[in-house]
C-alpha cells in the first residue's frame, strides 16, 4: 500500500464515517494473498488493520470479541482454503468454530457484516481487494459499532 | 477531605540498575511539588505505593533513609504488570507516589542496643534505609554495636554494591557480605546467609535482630537466631502482602485482625505467633 | 450524631401520607424496590412508589454508598495529568433513605467505622453519608432467614437510623434517634400528638411477635465462648460443598473490600474501585505466584473469621447483621449459621 | 420418592461396606424450604441424610475435577447422576479431566426439577411446614393453609425440554419414571427469539445482563468451567475490565457462552445459581440447538465420543463465508 494513498484516504475521513476493520490475515495464504495485491497495486480502501496469525485455526473467539469491545467496527478473518493448510486441518478445526461463532453473535444481535470469514489463497491477489472492498462497503453503510464499545454505555459510573 | 487515593507527582532524577539481570533497579524520585516533599515525613521500614497513570499501583519499600535529604530511592524488581512498565520508565519521567505507608524498624527500642541486620537478595531495600539512618553521624551515637549479614544468589544479584564495599571498609559496623555460590572473581565469602549467620554467631546479649528477605530464608534465619538465644519479641520481620489502597480499608492484606498495611508491614516474632500463619 | 432524648409521636395513615408527600418535596427520597433483582432500591418519585416490604430488600443499601464501581479519577498519560473532580452531586437536597430494616441500618453503622471512624476518611463514602438521612422500619415480619437477634441487631434496633417508624394496624409510631432525625421531622412541619400508653402496648406487642418468629440458631454467648479455631479441621469439611463464586460477599451489607484498577481508553483514563470478594483467587495472589490463600477452604475460613472473630479486635463489633441474604442466595444452600452452629459446638 | 430414596442409601451402604466407593456425592434436605444441599457422605450412619425429591437441582459433577486429584490414588467417587449431571460427567471424560474408572455413577431417571420461584411466588407470609410430591402434583402444605401446583408447568425450562432424562452412562440405575430420551426438538423461546428484529434481539440481550453484578456464580456452578486460570481473572493481559459496565458484563458473558459451543448439555445449572434471575438459557440453549442441527451432535453421551470441535469433517458446510462474485 503506497504511502500517499494513505493521505489520501484520510483526507476524506472528516467527511464520511471510516470504518475500522481489523484484518487477521494466516500468515501462508491470506497474507501472501494480501501482499500480492499490494504489490500489484491493486487498490482496495485502507480501513483493515492487518494482524499475521500462523493460521486462522489461531483465531480464539476471545479475540475477535475482545476487538469488538476495543473499538473496532468490524473483524475479517482468513485463511487458506480448506485443503491447502500449511498446518493441513487449521482451517479445518476453524471453519466448526467460525460457524458457531458467526451464528451466536448474530444471534445475539450484533450485525452479521461486522463478522466476516473467508478463504484466500496466495495467489489471489485480485480477490482479497474485492472482498475487503466489499467488506468495508457493508460496514460503512451499517455505521459504527457503539452499543458493545468500551465506555460506550457507562452504568458503572455512578457518582 | 483530600482523597486518599491521588497520588503526589514525583520526576525521575536517575536510574541505576543493581544486578547484571537487569530486573532490578532503584530510581531516586524528587517531588514536583514542594509541599508533597515536606510533608513525606518517613522513618525507615515504611513503603509506599507507586503508581503508574494507566498501569496501576503496586507497594515498594522506601530504600533510602530519611537523612539523605535530596534523595528518595525506591528499588524495584520487575515481576508484575505495573513493575515492568515502571521498568520502561526513563529518567524525567514523572509518575505518582503515595504514602508513606505502614510502619517502621522498631527504632526507639533499638535504642542503645546491638543491631543485628540479616537481608537477603532484592529485600534488601528497607534494612538499607535502616543502616544509613543508623550509619547517620548524629544518629550513630544512640545504637551501640551493629552487625549487617547480607547475601543473594550471585556476586551479580547483589544490590547497592558500592555501598557494600564501603561499608566494609568502614569501622561503624561489621559487614558481612556473602552469595549462595559465587563465580571466578568472587574472594569473599559464599554460603547461605542463615548459616553464615551461624559461623559468626553474633550475641543475641541486648540486640534486635531485623530479618528482610525471601521467605525460604527466613524460614532458615528464624531457627539460628532462636539457637543464638534472640526472643521473639527482638527478632522483626518486614511482610510483603498483595495491597490495594494502603490504608486499611480495602481489607486484603490482613493477617488475623492485623492490617500489613497499616499495622505491618515491620511485625515482631512475638505478634506474628499469636497471628494465624496465613502469610 | 449524637443521640437526645429520642421524640415519640403517633401518626394516622393520613399523617403518614402527609408526612411522606412532604418529605418527597423536600429530599430526594429512595426506597427498597421489592423486586428480587438488581438494584433493589430505586428513587421515589410519587407518594404511590413507596411500598413497605417483607424482610430485609433483595440487594442491601451497601451500593449506594459503596457503589459497585466508583471513579476515584480520571487522568491523561499524555500529559500526565490528574481530573480528581468529581462534579457535585445531582442536587444538594438533603437525600433520605426510607424502608430500610434495622439489620441494613446496622449494617452502614458498621461501615461507617470502617471508611469513617478507624483510618483516613474515605472521601466518597464519606460526601455520601453527610447528606444522607435514614428511616428505617421496625422489623414485624421477619423472613424465615433471618437470625438477626442472634449477632445483637434486633427487630428494633436503631442503629444507624435518624428515624425509626413503628408500622402497626392502623397507624405509625415515629421515634427520632438523632438530632437529625428531629429536624428532619420538624422540617416537615407536623403537628403530632404523643403516643397513648395503649398504643405503646400495642408496639411491645408488634415487637415480641416478630422476635418469636426470629428463630434463635445460635447465642451470642455461643460465639464468644467457642473463640473460633484456624487449624480446626471442621473448616475442610464445612468448605467442601462451596463453589467459591461471590455472591455471599456481594450480596452482605457489611462486606466492603475493593479492587482500585486502571482503565484507559487511548491516551484517557481512569482510575476506579470496584468491588472485590475474598472468595475470589485473585484477592491475595503475589507478583511472585504465591497466594496465602490458595483454597476455597482458606477464603471461607477468611471470611468468616473476619465477620466474627477479627471484627470483633478491629472494631469491637461482629460484623454480621443477620440479614440472611447470604442464606438466600449461595447456590449450593450452605447456610452460615449452621456453620456456625457446628462451630459453636465444637463439633 | 419415599420408595426411590429408600433404594438410594440401601445402595450407598453397600457400596461404602465393600469399600467400592471413598465417598459418595448426593443430596440431603437443605436449611431452607424447597432447597436441598450437595452432601458428600464417607461414613455410613451419614448415609440416613441422603434424600432424592424433585428439588434436587445442583450439578454435582462440578466438584469432579478440583476433588477427585485431592483424593487419595484410587479411591473411587460415587456420585448420584441425574441425566443432565451425567452427560456433564461424560463430558469431562471426553475432555479428559476425569478417567471413568475414577467414577462409580449412580443414575437416576429424572422427571424434572421444579422451578421454586414458581412455588413461592404468593406465599405472602405463609411458613412452608411441609411439602409432597406426586406424579401429577405438588403439594405445599404452610400454616396458613395448603397450595397446589402441577408439576408439568412448574418445572425449570431446561427440564421441560430435557432430551435426556436417563442417564446414558451409568453404573446403577434407579428408575423413578419410564422417560425415554425424546429427540432434540429446537427450543421453542429460541424459535422464537430468533424471529425478532435485529436491534430487539440486541436490546433484550443487554437488558437481561444489565443486572449481573459479576459473581461469577454463573461460571462456578457450570461442570464445563474447570479452567485453572480463566479468561476473566487473567491479568497478564486483563482482557476486560473490572466495572460492571454493560460491555464488561457483555464481554464476560460472550466469551463464557463461546466457550460452551459444543459442550453445554442444557443443565440449567448457570440460571439457578444467577441470584439476580438472568435466563442464561436464552442464549446457551442456542448454541445447543445449532450445534445438533448443523452436525448432529449431543455432547456427553457416550465417553468414547470425540469432543466437537477436537474433529472435523471435509464437508462440513461454508455457506457463512464471504464470498465475491
Amino acid at each position: 500500500m503506497k504511502h500517499e494513498s494513505n493521505e489520501r484516504t484520510s483526507f476524506d475521513k472528516s467527511k464520511s464515517f471510516e470504518p475500522k476493520i481489523v484484518a487477521f490475515l494466516c500468515n501462508w495464504c491470506s497474507y501472501a494473498g494480501a501482499d500480492l495485491a499490494g504489490v500489484s497495486r491493486f487498490q482496495y480502501p485502507a480501513n483493515i488493520r492487518i494482524i499475521k496469525v500462523p493460521c486462522s485455526g489461531r483465531i480464539n473467539p476471545l479475540y475477535i470479541v475482545k476487538a469488538l469491545y476495543n473499538g473496532v467496527d468490524g473483524v475479517l478473518v482468513s485463511g487458506c482454503h480448506p485443503g491447502d493448510c500449511h498446518y493441513i486441518s487449521g482451517n479445518y478445526f476453524a471453519r466448526r468454530k467460525f460457524a458457531l461463532v458467526k451464528k451466536f453473535l448474530e444471534y445475539v444481535g450484533i450485525e452479521s457484516e461486522r463478522v466476516q470469514f473467508s478463504w484466500v489463497s496466495a495467489a489471489e491477489g485480485v480477490r482479497f481487494a474485492q472482498i475487503i472492498d466489499k467488506l468495508t462497503n457493508e460496514i460503512r453503510k451499517l455505521g459504527p459499532l457503539t452499543y458493545f464499545r468500551k465506555g460506550s454505555t457507562c452504568k458503572g459510573d455512578q457518582t | 477531605m483530600n482523597n486518599p487515593y491521588i497520588p503526589m507527582p514525583a520526576r525521575i532524577e536517575k536510574i541505576t540498575t543493581e544486578n547484571e539481570a537487569r530486573d532490578i533497579k532503584t530510581f531516586d524520585f524528587s517531588f514536583v511539588n514542594n509541599e508533597d516533599k515536606d510533608g513525606f515525613l518517613f522513618l525507615p521500614g515504611q513503603f509506599a505505593e507507586l503508581s503508574l497513570l494507566g498501569f496501576g499501583e503496586c507497594p515498594i519499600g522506601i530504600a533510602s533513609s530519611p537523612t539523605e535529604v535530596g534523595h528518595l530511592l525506591f528499588t524495584v524488581k520487575r515481576t508484575g504488570f505495573v513493575t515492568k512498565h515502571l521498568h520502561r520508565a526513563e529518567v524525567g519521567d514523572t509518575i505518582g507516589i503515595r504514602g508513606p505507608f505502614g510502619n517502621s524498624y522498631p527504632l526507639d527500642l533499638m535504642e542503645g542496643k546491638n543491631v543485628l541486620i540479616v537481608g537477603g537478595g532484592f529485600a534488601f531495600t528497607t534494612l538499607r534505609a535502616t543502616t544509613m539512618y543508623m550509619l547517620e553521624h548524629n544518629n550513630r551515637g544512640r545504637f551501640k554495636e551493629l552487625t549487617i549479614v547480607y547475601g543473594a544468589r550471585s556476586p551479580g544479584e547483589l544490590i547497592y554494591k558500592q555501598e557494600l564495599w564501603d561499608w566494609e571498609k568502614s569501622t561503624d559496623l561489621n559487614m558481612f557480605i556473602t552469595v549462595d555460590k559465587g563465580d571466578e572473581r568472587w574472594k569473599r565469602r559464599e554460603g547461605f546467609v542463615p548459616t553464615v549467620l551461624e559461623d559468626i554467631a553474633p550475641s543475641s546479649q541486648d540486640t534486635v535482630a531485623l530479618v528482610c528477605g525471601p521467605p525460604v530464608m527466613i524460614k532458615f534465619t528464624l531457627p539460628v537466631l532462636q539457637k543464638l538465644g534472640f526472643p521473639p519479641e527482638r527478632i522483626f520481620l518486614s511482610l510483603e502482602m498483595r495491597m490495594k489502597c494502603g490504608i486499611g480499608m480495602c481489607g486484603r492484606c490482613n493477617i488475623g485482625h492485623k492490617y500489613v498495611c497499616v499495622d505491618g508491614p515491620v511485625f515482631s516474632c512475638a505478634q506474628l505467633d499469636e497471628l494465624p500463619q496465613e502469610y | 450524631m449524637e443521640r437526645p432524648m429520642s421524640k415519640e409521636c403517633l401518626m394516622y395513615k393520613e399523617d403518614f401520607e402527609e408526612f411522606l408527600a412532604r418529605l418527597i418535596e423536600g429530599h430526594s427520597i429512595f426506597c427498597p424496590s421489592g423486586e428480587d433483582i438488581s438494584p433493589g432500591i430505586k428513587k421515589v418519585a410519587g407518594r404511590e412508589q413507596f411500598a413497605l416490604h417483607r424482610g430485609p430488600s433483595h440487594f442491601s443499601f451497601k451500593h449506594y454508598f459503596l457503589p459497585q464501581t466508583e471513579r476515584l479519577f480520571s487522568f491523561d498519560m499524555a500529559s500526565n495529568k490528574i481530573d480528581a473532580s468529581n462534579g457535585e452531586l445531582d442536587d444538594n437536597k438533603l437525600v433520605v433513605l426510607i424502608g430500610l430494616r434495622p439489620c441494613d441500618a446496622m449494617a452502614i453503622e458498621l461501615l461507617d467505622q470502617v471508611f469513617l471512624q478507624r483510618g483516613p476518611e474515605d472521601v466518597f463514602y464519606a460526601r455520601r453519608r453527610r447528606r444522607t438521612r435514614i428511616i428505617s422500619f421496625a422489623c414485624s415480619e421477619p423472613r424465615t432467614t433471618c437470625f438477626c437477634e442472634s449477632v445483637g441487631c434486633g427487630p428494633d434496633a436503631a442503629a444507624s437510623a435518624d428515624m425509626v417508624i413503628f408500622a402497626l394496624k392502623d397507624s405509625y409510631i415515629v421515634k427520632t434517634i438523632t438530632q437529625c432525625g428531629e429536624e428532619l421531622l420538624n422540617n416537615t412541619g407536623m403537628n403530632l400528638d404523643g403516643v397513648s400508653t395503649e398504643k405503646l402496648g400495642e408496639r411491645e406487642q408488634m415487637i415480641n411477635e416478630s422476635r418469636d418468629r426470629l428463630e434463635k440458631v445460635f447465642t451470642s454467648e455461643d460465639l464468644n465462648g467457642k473463640i473460633m479455631d484456624f487449624e480446626a479441621s471442621y473448616w475442610k469439611q464445612i468448605c467442601q460443598k462451596c463453589l467459591g463464586c461471590g455472591i455471599c460477599t456481594y450480596f452482605c451489607p457489611t462486606c466492603h473490600c475493593f479492587d482500585i484498577v486502571d482503565e484507559v481508553a487511548g491516551s484517557k483514563g481512569r482510575r476506579i474501585r470496584s468491588w472485590d470478594s475474598c472468595m475470589y483467587p485473585l484477592f491475595t495472589l503475589h507478583a511472585s505466584g504465591h497466594n496465602p490463600r490458595p483454597t476455597r477452604k482458606e477464603r471461607m475460613r477468611q471470611r468468616i473469621m473476619h465477620k466474627f472473630v477479627y471484627s470483633m479486635e478491629q472494631y469491637g463489633r461482629r460484623f454480621c447483621v443477620g440479614c440472611g441474604r447470604c442464606v438466600i442466595h449461595c447456590p449450593v444452600n450452605l447456610d452460615l449459621r449452621l456453620v456456625i452452629k457446628e462451630i459453636a459446638e465444637g463439633k | 420418592m419415599k420408595r426411590v430414596e429408600s433404594e438410594l442409601i440401601t445402595n450407598v451402604e453397600e457400596l461404602l461396606e465393600d469399600k467400592k466407593i471413598g465417598f459418595f456425592m448426593g443430596y440431603e434436605n437443605g436449611s431452607l424450604p424447597l432447597r436441598t444441599s450437595p452432601c458428600f457422605v464417607k461414613e455410613k450412619e451419614d448415609v440416613q441424610r441422603l434424600v432424592w425429591n424433585c428439588f434436587c437441582t445442583n450439578n454435582l459433577s462440578v466438584y469432579l475435577v478440583s476433588l477427585i486429584p485431592e483424593l487419595p490414588a484410587g479411591t473411587k467417587v460415587g456420585i448420584l447422576c441425574k441425566g443432565c449431571d451425567s452427560r456433564s460427567l461424560v463430558n469431562l471424560i471426553v475432555e479428559k479431566q476425569l478417567k471413568r474408572e475414577d467414577v462409580l455413577i449412580m443414575g437416576i431417571s429424572c422427571s424434572g426439577m421444579i422451578n421454586i420461584d414458581k412455588l413461592t411466588g404468593n406465599l405472602d407470609g405463609g411458613r412452608i411446614l411441609e411439602v409432597e410430591e406426586n406424579e401429577e402434583e405438588v403439594i405445599l402444605k404452610l400454616d396458613t393453609g395448603e397450595q397446589r401446583f402441577s408439576r408439568k408447568d412448574s418445572l425449570y425450562e431446561s427440564c421441560k425440554n430435557c432430551t435426556h432424562p436417563t442417564p446414558s452412562v451409568y453404573d446403577i440405575l434407579i428408575r423413578v419414571g419410564e422417560h425415554a430420551p425424546k429427540s432434540v426438538c429446537p427450543d421453542p423461546m429460541i424459535a422464537k427469539f430468533r424471529q425478532k428484529e435485529r436491534l430487539e434481539r440486541w436490546q433484550i440481550f443487554e437488558r437481561e445482563l444489565s443486572r449481573c453484578v459479576r459473581c461469577y456464580a454463573c461460571r462456578n456452578a457450570c461442570p464445563n468451567c474447570y479452567c485453572k486460570e480463566c479468561f476473566a481473572e487473567q491479568t497478564k493481559p486483563r482482557w476486560f475490565g473490572l466495572s460492571n459496565e454493560l460491555s464488561d458484563v457483555l464481554f464476560y458473558h460472550l466469551v463464557r457462552i463461546l466457550h460452551q459451543a459444543g459442550r453445554c448439555v442444557d443443565c440449567g445449572a448457570c440460571v439457578r445459581a444467577c441470584p439476580e434471575k438472568v435466563d442464561l438459557r436464552l442464549f446457551t440453549r442456542m448454541l445447543v440447538d445449532e450445534v445438533k442441527e448443523r452436525f448432529d451432535y449431543e455432547p456427553g453421551l457416550s465417553p468414547n465420543d470425540s469432543h466437537l470441535l477436537g474433529v472435523f469433517s471435509t464437508d462440513d458446510t461454508q455457506e457463512f463465508m464471504v464470498e465475491v462474485d
